[in-house]
């Protein structure tokens, strides 16, 4: 299919539509506004639902209701927004149910700012509810790799039955790029949503419930367990990554979504130079992309991970790393987007050195 | 045209700069080529000046932030302030000197000059200074041809907005004669 | 003779038109021939003798641009 | 000789026992919705939306589809479930706590949109679930367990009408509050129920029915002292009546 | 010959630029409540909550200490301040998402539990600050960005009016609906304002004052036009008015 | 003074009034009732603040209000109670306002269960909403540990302009221990609070703003940098922990709460065997004790992390570890707290071992 | 003679004494000579006779322990 | 007193339970020995049965979790079931034999049956049942002396419930005379 040039929040829309999205439930906040106004205009047209709840709280509890009875939802928001729909994720974890989540992260922490950041990874990937739970977190970089990974989320929630999230930062949310909404993504092979509580206990002849309460902590224990064996699964088969110009790096980059474009030019910039740098480019930020520091080259000794935040993603570096390589970080916060000297000059300092 | 472009265009809100950059990505997706359109976004642009920035290459667009553009369209005086600084050595500056009168410009780039809302009026529509502008910039880069932009417009202008086509073709060209 | 008189902070103008709308003796106009430090076009006093100093144009002006004040005998 | 049954245990619970204290007039409003879901024959489409207090397990009761909702959410989950399945018949089954005091957006809300969904508003004036804190509805000099001294207007206001207020909300559609203390009540209650469920199986949109209810065990009173203190002090600050009717058909009188 | 100030821009502002676009009604408002503190001799003990909307920048033109609030827990906010410093002047700034939309639970329950602050709420039917999307107040067939084809009833639900809801809350104390849309509703607003901060200032609890507002830029309307729209239009379906008076002196009329 | 009888979450709460709290506001939720239950009572007759919100979110607004103003201010709920506060949360360390919030744990994810857990040490110390953020969180085990927490969290919140967590699983909510309530706690010297919106501006001849929003990247970044000092400032001086049986150990259990008493009895029970066995336990969750970890015995081989969660701290200890021992995480869910029977045995799994 | 009978679920029931006040004919009680499964002492009838199936014990009951019958002539 | 005592107290919600142990708890602080009381606690406990531990010891208590008690009153028959398998080897079984018939007691453990219930009505007060199952704890066990639980009762039973304070003291001499 030819590429259409699209806003990046109105492609995740439109993906969520192709995705078979059913029905979204939101609450207006930049910058994502683009995808519930799109969304607003569209859902109808494809005699889907679309709803303005009266908050982020109503709107992820509808998605709840909505998935509960077997359909495809959709939310989206951006970070304090998110922020309020914690305890709402949680629930619909532990109730088992898929939807998914977009999140156009802005600078915080409370109001912030409205400009691109990272600074939700530890919200994202720690899971800001409460209890052990875990969600699919994707991080793309481009606006084709959005649209994707939108789509093919809806299948991946349905697959594990747990909220999958995309998580992009303004700058995706707001920019425009061509993108080919039709490209073919993998899709799974799914069962029928029997467990839903689709108001048809009758045609079934038993009822379904969904639940996250468990009274007795042992049977809380066992629902936590069989949750566990989903996680230990996603960290299994659903870590994704890139890895660019690794092959005789001495310094490896680790960065996602639009700071990994920004790394892109600097380490082409470098590479021209003869510097040997290269890139880890997590694609899911949960489950981390352990697996792309498994088989490292030789001649690596350092890895500098770039954040549009103050260093959250570092920490699961260091905890992949345990030791192995000189760690660093460059960070930038509150909204505000690195240029590529910045990147350059940054690698500069590592370069040539030593494990 | 050039292996890679990057323009950022720079104006008060109200002033069609975000136009100017969508169509240069609408035409540079036309043609195959990548692109990338970024604006300047939220309650900052509301009242106040706004801008976005565009790049175009035939290889695959890595950080989509334009730092050191190739070439600067400037609507009004902050914009000029802000952005005449960025602009690479030997790089094009078009400014609209309806709205910026004595400026002292860099030496080492080339500076274009259009009365822009002045050429609009006379074309009977103020808003369409905006594309006298993108038609300087077409003519004077080489970015893209005359067809690939009205190609647009075609595109963009429609229903009750096809009226416009005609008058917004006579900008461009306008712009194009201007710069040449 | 003019009743009194309007004194615009001109600068703040945003050009709004809504005093304009208000004055009941019809005698302010914005300025298109100019545009303010903000980048628009400002309020004036067409015909200052007729202001009555009644004060509408100021109190609907959202932006503060008005202040009016009423001529007293000695 | 030969019997007929008068009264039975109605199939639109399931059976187990109830979770509730003895004496506590949730149960007694179980069964009546239990019997009204049966008898209209909408167990086969219900989903309940149970919600958070001491109702929390109702999902192991109503015999239907059941969604358990975060605290004070109820309203939107059953807006979620309602709207993907317009067929199937949605209510929610909320204490004040829950529905007046954290879930007043979405209730307020819900009413709002004029989601075609029944609420059961269990109205006891306490929090029953986490031992008898003051709710939105505890009376002027109640005590409870968070206000030791009886609830006093200067630090936490008069208490607050729930169907009154709806009855503001131009979305509402019908709001009836009701007790349960005895037959007769239990009748109209009953009815009140049937005219809700109506509503909504014939989409006229949003309908609430609030029961007066008891809660003996953080009233510190027996179910029957329980039920006389309810009729004379919350039903005199509560009237029961018809607070809203919009229906637009009249086939059900 | 010598003048006499009749009308001069208020201290109750701080001198600076507002933040609104051309002809937003948020000015007119603001000056009033800066007038009315100024006047009132207030601004020296008053604190303010900006809320999320357009005014969240308010905190930088009221004269006075000022708190910015996360979007619609203004009154909650205003609640923490007013009860540990009870000698202060607490008023909050909301819009009508703010307010009767994300914040729905956090404004009735501060009426509901009395509380002595005074809220100003700026009903322009949208959402500004966002781009125009759809507010619970935006009227039937009203287009917005996520009402594209226009509010429908059967989708959002009928306009909520919040005065009339907050009327039915036993706590709230005065209730009033203005306009600013001319010189004489202006004054008539300014009234309003005022018996407002006389309630808390004599400690008679809750007090809001609705302003009915424009957003010219989001109505895609001049800011003439939409003066005249809103009139036209959503004063009809907003009528101007006291809503609620429990005010128990009389010495301010 | 003489030790009292006191159950957890009162005793928290007298320790609060006598900690200097101004103002309490919260909601009710299993299993920290008795906190406002207690200061519903005792608040009124020591002339201060109760107001009972109408949920969670609204009273860590009220805090963020009444902080704001310059009161010392509490709140206090449960796992689910507190996911609701992360928007708030972070709104109040965005603006510099000190306050102190108490969750006393329980199983999740969603409603979960009540019974003591430890499942919320991702949510408590990764901050669960938006942006880059710490707080300080202590993690006490008797209650005379917990009461003095408490009592110091006021000083700490003020002095540090930042909130202050009291992180205790149910067992410590609702268990009586005797406790001193007067022991001696450290007490900072505290600058008067010129910065508070108190309504006094006529006095003060200046207005005070509270405000979290930058909307200028540079500057929001500029005011997370500042923030950033302090959280460097607190990992300097506020990491606190304690080292138990350490000198000749094999392994070191790494545990805290009410899992590090357990551990000290299968420590004992070990010890007494001749198992050698120590105890890494930490106070201060965030800060986390990384400093613990610095000079071990050259005895260690095996970091054993115990916890009432599935492996929330473990990847804490991962991050201090950079592959210096052996790593091994034994864990309990839902509620269910462990025996030290269980625990005993998880040691021996490892002991003899080597690095 | 009666018009009908109660079916107590001894079992079932929590000893509440809400249907022991509706009895318009006064023939119910609580058995406090014995507890049930639960613990709780149970509804027992003490005149059958009187009893005319009214339903009120019933209705009232929250934990559906009774069911009533009415006898009818064949 | 033993260096460490750990009991379970079990019964059904209303027979007592929760003070039988606080009042171990408190009479241990007044002695100014280290203590730990856990109630069972939420919903379940609501109709159903409750339990508390306690532990009493000179040292510090580490883990406060009672996993094999010393002793265990069962006041009803679930607790019995549930709490009896896990009483210490020679342990002390005080049972509620008004509650409990027949059982099939292990053969490792000393069991002492009181009816309790009876006892109690015979003092006019079928409320003070749990305090006969103390007195009959204490006396068995030796942990306390009767002084040291008379002490706790003047400070709980105080205002309108100091009344109570006698009928307990005969509770709990009639429980220790039991047990002899
Ligand atoms: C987010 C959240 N906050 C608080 C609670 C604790 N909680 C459980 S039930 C309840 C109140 C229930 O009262 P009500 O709704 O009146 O129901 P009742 O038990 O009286 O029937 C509360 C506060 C919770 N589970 N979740
Ligand atoms: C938690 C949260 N949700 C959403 C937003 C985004 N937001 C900012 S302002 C606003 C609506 C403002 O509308 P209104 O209150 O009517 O004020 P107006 O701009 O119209 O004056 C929204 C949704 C936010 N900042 N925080
Ligand atoms: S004061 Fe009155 S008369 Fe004078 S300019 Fe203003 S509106 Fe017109
Ligand atoms: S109302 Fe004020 S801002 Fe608007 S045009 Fe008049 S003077 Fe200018
Ligand atoms: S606590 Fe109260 S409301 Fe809850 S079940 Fe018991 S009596 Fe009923
Ligand atoms: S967006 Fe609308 S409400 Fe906001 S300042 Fe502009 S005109 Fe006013
Ligand atoms: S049916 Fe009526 S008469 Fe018979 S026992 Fe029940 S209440 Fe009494
Ligand atoms: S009402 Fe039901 S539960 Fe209560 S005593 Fe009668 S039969 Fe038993
Ligand atoms: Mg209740
Ligand atoms: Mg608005």
């Amino acid at each position: 299919m030819a590429k259409v040039l699209m806003k990046g929040n109105e492609a995740m829309a439109l993906a969520a539509i192709k995705g078979g999205c059913d029905a979204f439930f939101g609450y207006p906040i930049t910058p994502q506004n683009e995808i519930p106004e799109y969304l607003s205009y569209h859902m109808e047209e494809n005699n889907r639902i679309f709803v303005q709840a009266e908050s982020e709280v109503a709107a992820i509890n509808m998605v709840y209701g909505a998935a509960g009875s077997g359909a495809r939802v959709l939310t989206s928001s951006s970070s304090p927004g998110i922020a309020l729909k914690q305890e709402g994720i949680s629930y619909i974890v532990g109730s088992e149910l898929p939807c998914v989540i977009i999140n156009v992260m802005r600078g915080g922490p409370g109001l912030g700012g409205i400009q691109p950041s990272q600074g939700d990874y530890n919200q994202i990937t720690r899971g800001g509810g409460n209890g052990d739970y875990h969600l699919i977190a994707f991080a793309p970089e481009t606006l084709q790799e959005t649209v994707d990974v939108v789509k093919e989320s809806f299948d991946l929630a349905d697959y594990y039955r747990n909220p999958v999230m995309i998580a992009v930062d303004g700058l995706i949310g707001q920019m425009m790029e061509p993108v080919d909404m039709d490209k073919e993504i993998p899709q799974k092979d799914l069962p029928a949503k029997t467990w839903a509580a689709t108001g048809e206990s009758g045609k079934r002849g038993s009822r379904n419930k969904i639940v996250s309460l468990h009274l007795d902590p042992y049977d809380l224990e066992k629902h936590n367990l069989k949750l566990k064996e989903k996680y230990d699964k996603m960290v299994e088969n659903e870590q994704r990554y890139e890895m660019i110009s690794i092959e005789d790096a001495e310094v490896v980059i680790v960065a996602y979504g639009s700071m990994a474009r920004i790394a892109r030019s600097a380490v082409k910039a470098l590479r021209e130079e003869g510097v040997k740098v290269g890139i880890i480019r997590p694609i899911t930020i949960w489950p981390f992309p352990e697996k792309a520091f498994e088989n490292l080259p030789e001649s690596v000794h350092t890895l500098l991970t770039l954040e549009m935040s103050l260093g959250q993603m570092h920490q699961d570096v260091k905890i992949v790393n345990q030791g192995r390589y000189n760690l660093a970080f460059y960070g930038r916060a509150g909204g505000v987007v690195p240029e590529t000297d910045e990147i350059i000059e940054q690698v500069r300092k590592y370069v040539g050195g030593n494990k | 045209m050039a292996n890679t472009e990057q323009v950022i265009i720079a104006g008060f809100g109200g002033q069609g700069v975000m136009l100017i950059g969508q169509i240069l990505s609408y035409a540079a997706t036309n043609k195959g080529v990548n692109t990338v359109w970024i604006p300047s976004y939220g309650p900052e642009t509301r009242g106040g000046t706004a801008n976005c920035s565009v790049s175009i290459s035939d290889e695959m667009i890595n950080s989509p932030i334009v730092t050191s553009p190739d070439s600067v369209i400037a609507m009004n005086l902050p914009s000029l302030q802000k952005f005449e600084p960025k602009l690479k050595k030997d790089g094009i500056l078009l400014v609209n000197t309806s709205a910026i009168k004595d400026y002292n410009y860099r030496e080492d780039i080339k500076v274009i000059k259009i009365d822009a809302n002045k050429e609009a009026l006379s074309l009977g529509n103020l808003k369409v200074a905006n594309m006298i502008m993108l038609g300087a910039y077409i003519q004077a880069s080489g970015v893209f041809e005359k067809d690939n932009i009205t190609e647009i417009f075609t595109k963009i202008f429609t229903d009750s907005k096809a009226k416009l086509i005609d008058v917004n073709i006579k900008a461009l060209e306008t712009g194009m004669k201007l710069a040449t | 003779m003019a009743k009194g008189r309007i004194i615009i902070d001109q600068d703040k103008c945003k050009g709004c038109d809504l005093c304009v709308h208000q004055c009941p003796v019809h005698i302010l106009e914005l300025d298109t021939s100019t545009t303010n430090q903000k980048g628009y076009t400002p309020l004036m006093v067409n015909d200052p003798e007729k202001c009555i100093a009644c004060a509408f144009c100021a109190m609907i002006c959202p932006d503060s641009v008005i202040t009016v004040e009423r001529f007293v005998k000695e | 000789m030969k019997t007929q049954t008068v009264y039975k245990p109605t199939d639109g619970l399931v059976k187990r026992d109830l979770s509730y204290c003895p004496g506590c007039t949730h149960g007694v409003i179980h069964k009546l919705v239990g019997e009204v879901l049966e008898e209209k024959g909408l167990l086969d489409t219900g989903v309940g939306v149970a919600s958070v207090g001491c109702s929390v397990m109702s999902y192991e009761f109503f015999n239907c589809d059941m969604q358990q909702a975060a605290h004070g959410r109820a309203p939107a989950v059953a807006t979620g479930i309602k709207r993907v399945r317009p067929e199937s018949t949605v209510f929610t089954y909320q204490g004040d706590g829950d529905l007046a005091s954290i879930g007043m957006a979405e209730i307020v809300h819900a009413a709002h949109r004029g989601e075609n969904i029944t609420v059961i508003f269990v109205n006891n004036a306490i929090y029953g679930m986490t031992g008898g804190q003051m709710a939105p509805t505890t009376l002027i000099d109640q005590k409870t367990s968070t206000s030791p001294r009886g609830r006093k207007q200067k630090d936490a206001g008069l208490p607050l009408r729930m169907s009154e207020l709806l009855a503001t909300v131009p979305g509402a559609t019908y709001l009836e509050r009701v007790s349960v203390h005895d037959p007769k009540h239990i009748r109209k209650a009953k009815k009140a129920l049937e005219k809700a469920f109506e509503v909504q199986t014939q989409k006229q949109g949003f309908s609430m029915i609030e029961f007066v209810s008891t809660c003996p065990v953080n009233w510190g009173m027996t179910p029957q002292d329980s039920l006389e203190w309810a009729v004379d002090n919350l039903i005199p600050y509560y009237p029961l009546g018809v607070y809203k009717d919009a229906t637009k058909g009249d086939d059900n009188g």
